[in-house]
């Protein structure tokens, strides 16, 4: 516990934090998700990450059909209000841009499979799975009895991801960081690290008290970066707006391979202005 | 005498459900539909129905539908707002959660959803979404209501892929599990309403929508299907349910 | 769900929700603990009741001493900074006024069987109780074998309160529940009871966002009780010190069964102005 | 020439425990002698060392040493105040504390602390208070601090109840049980220093501190006491420490 969060440039945090081969969380429950910096990663060209998200999103999508993923966990793979995630389809159904193994949970199963991470347990139990098919094609799910009681329950095991980035509204000057709003799975993923980074809308000199809020301790993060408008096209509580038409227009650019890249080289890549 | 009304199927599907709710019901609803049903609800008979999203906003009284469970309007306009292992863990498993709202892409005779994949699961026809919440609010909320559109693909004989559970293999074999919920007590589609049978948990259509034949329904059903024995019809919307459910549907537009 | 919030009296609450013979959760740690409440149940004479606090504190000295209980559940035992607690002491080690049996956890495995019992799972885990004696003499407690990788852990067994009672700082006018400052085992408490009921300072209209603050939805209570005081001599941030003195004195006060009765007699059953 | 200074041995004790911890070090600290030795390290050479208490209280910074665990100073000059599971299981457990303070009113060759009872359990001499957070603290900080006064009543061959584990009985025997932290790293009495034999885990004495003798130790001590071979003379407090400390027990009265 002893390295102090420290203020950084994303491209620095990045370089020095995630490597490749890594497992990676990128946390944020629809709203907060840490876009700027999956972009980073993208533009890094990092290889062969274990992705992690409950709602993989526009933001896995990109990071798989630009072939940063070797892996993925997750627990609902679509576009939310709109349809599919098609590069991340794509990877599932014919292996382009090249093959993509998935770890399948519910919600419940990888919320609780962060809870014991940030515990520090081996695993998490839940009364989930039961009945379905899921726990045959996820051998991170088993079955476990009560030493009480003989009821059978599941059990999950714990995810420590490499690094877990978030993205939230502010840091103070320590590198105390706060979230507010709908605040997601952000704690335990941040907890269940071996390092975390977290974006941030703004710096501040004091932390108003908000409604529904969160403060995550500086001694949590190895860097804190200022990145307005970090989680855009999802959105910041107090900050943004979500952008639905950026949702929903990602059907159209993300369904065919060759709109997908050229949408990405001329936005991510080498967008104007960067 | 009063003027026909026009209504969409989806009207129709929508309105139902929210006839299922009551005052102080606690309910766990998603996206789509199951939301515009709940605010429907909320709007007409059943202004104290407790609304919660996934995204771990309770108590929430969105003035338009969200495009997405995490919408900032759920959350600014929540009682409050917690975590998801709380959501999941403190509320959903704990039994707290009245009715849960469910759709698919395939259900079968005893209400079994899938909604993960169409084909096998390591060489997938059609990769959908996959569990989200499902699976738990299948066996954690008292009660699920389940919506969707009824057709040869959405009712099969066997779903590729229990996501969620409904009355597994029919009798008793949901409670041999040891989950003591109810499990789906009711399958809206755009047709009628299908229940499952007391003893054996087999779907039998209940009720039919205005207009509808039976021969359509069986024909849209991958399985030979059971009629009740005192087959219902269902009401058709009023001018209230309609007006209400299109004054939401409009400010969701324009918002 | 369907039974929401009301506002009501101490009397009446008590009289209605706990009854001779009921498992009864008083918590707050350090902070906020229900004297009122628990004052109010010795007033009416409750008895054969199961008790539940990590911290008996003074009020479980009070309860025990007056004949409330015939079962304790608890972790830590003392006065905090000044010593024993007198009247518990005679009851484990003397039998007086009547045989206490009691059931001891730590903190940690207490909190874990609350966080249990709130998430409605038959036990909860942790690396805990290791190489302890405390195992032994508690059937609460099990070893459970991660299913994952072997390593052998505690299961405690989930405790689900029949009622549990809670102070807090403010309601608002539908009965929803806000304290700040620390917040201990609170919610969980209140979440794995069949009962809860809260007594606060004020009723406002609208919360005002505080710092370290936790929102309790109306949904969890029974009845709400304004009872402006009611946690002395703890403390209710932002209302109220810690009365120090108070649990200083306690020490001679309880030391004797006769001069503990008649402080009891003149304090609690019929108090000047009551 | 400087005057000799006069301190006593409490005093002595809690300047020996600051000494050992430094800045950025994330204590767990219990009320008394630890929370006043943590507070002095802070006043004086770790400004930035981060204490917690069990009450969920982190990188608190009280002017005065509190009485309870959850007095409100604690809470107010915290800069985050978490629930009770998360700090026993997100901080505590997880692996997050460098230093855990534990008291006892016993301890046996190998540290195992007892202050759960005197005499038998279910037929107890003098019913202590229990175990509160110290069973955990033994195992999930990375190493433990003892602080206790030494003589034949608190160091006794036996404990007559393990509370908290330190080396149980030597060697292995505690990473045999999977437990990967430390353990008691050094033990602070009003005499002196012990520290465990890297090889046996047998408590040895290493500091004597200014004015002791080994026989007054080894009086004190119920088992046959090991001395290290090369024993150390505790420097005496200096002026700054012990003004340090004496401001802030100023403070703490008169608040």
């Amino acid at each position: 516990m002893r390295i102090l969060a420290h203020f950084s440039t994303l491209s620095e945090a990045v370089r020095d934090h995630i490597h490749d081969g890594d497992t990676v969380s990128l946390e944020g429950f629809t709203h907060l998700i840490p876009y700027e910096a999956g972009h980073e990663i993208i533009r890094q060209g990092k290889r062969d990450l274990t992705l992690i998200r409950l709602t993989p999103d526009l933001i896995f999508d990109q990071l798989i059909g630009m072939g940063c993923a070797r892996k993925v966990i997750f627990s609902w793979g679509g576009n939310p209000g709109v349809g599919s995630l098609h590069r991340m389809r794509e990877a599932i159904e014919k292996g382009q841009p090249k093959p993509l193994e998935i770890l399948e949970h519910s919600h419940a199963g990888l919320v609780n499979a962060y809870v014991a991470g940030a515990a520090g347990l081996p695993f998490g139990v839940l009364r989930g799975y039961r009945g379905t098919d899921l726990i045959e094609h996820n051998s991170q799910v088993a079955v476990i009895e009560c030493p009480f009681t003989g009821e059978k329950l599941s059990a999950v095991r714990a995810v420590n991801p490499d690094v877990t980035v978030i993205h939230a509204q502010q840091a103070d000057r320590d590198g105390n960081v706060m979230l507010w709003g709908i605040v997601g799975i952000q704690k335990e993923a941040v907890m269940a690290a071996t390092r975390a980074i977290v974006t941030v809308e703004e710096v501040v000199d004091r932390f108003e008290p908000r409604p529904n809020s969160l403060i995550l301790s500086r001694l949590l993060f190895k860097a804190v970066i200022v990145t307005p408008g970090g989680s855009h096209p999802s959105y910041a509580q107090g900050y943004s707006v979500r952008d639905n038409p950026y949702y929903v227009a990602w059907d159209g650019i993300s369904r065919d391979r060759a709109t997908f890249l050229s949408w990405m080289e001329q936005n991510v890549m080498s967008p104007a202005g960067k | 005498m009063t003027q026909e009304l026009t209504y969409t199927a989806d009207e129709m599907m929508t309105i139902a459900a929210a006839r299922l709710l009551s005052n102080g019901m606690f309910c766990f609803v998603g996206i789509g539909l199951p939301s515009a049903a709940a605010n429907l609800a909320r709007a007409t008979h059943a202004p104290d129905c407790v609304l919660v999203y996934e995204s771990g906003t309770i108590g929430t009284k969105p003035s338009r539908l969200p495009l997405s469970i995490g919408d900032g309007e759920l959350s600014e306009t929540a009682e409050v707002v917690v975590s998801l292992p709380e959501i999941f863990n403190y509320w959903l498993q704990a039994g707290r959660v009245d009715v849960g709202f469910l759709g698919a892409a395939q259900i079968d005779r005893f209400a079994n959803l899938n909604s993960t994949v169409i084909g096998p699961y390591d060489q997938p026809k059609i990769r959908l979404p996959g569990a989200g919440g499902a699976p738990e609010i299948a066996t954690g909320a008292r009660e699920i209501i389940v919506v969707l559109r009824q057709n040869t693909r959405t009712f099969v004989e066997k779903v590729d892929f229990i996501t969620s559970m409904g009355h597994l293999t029919g009798g008793d074999s949901r409670q041999e599990l040891g989950i003591k919920t109810k499990g789906p007590t009711v399958v809206i589609t755009q047709l009628g309403l299908l229940r499952p049978d007391p003893a054996t948990k087999e779907l039998r259509l209940t009720d039919l929508h205005p207009g509808v034949t039976l021969q359509q329904v069986q024909a849209a059903t991958g399985w030979n299907l059971q009629i009740a024995a005192e087959l219902k019809q269902t009401p058709p919307p009023t001018v209230q349910e309609l007006s209400a459910l299109r004054d939401i549907q409009s400010r969701t537009k324009n918002g």
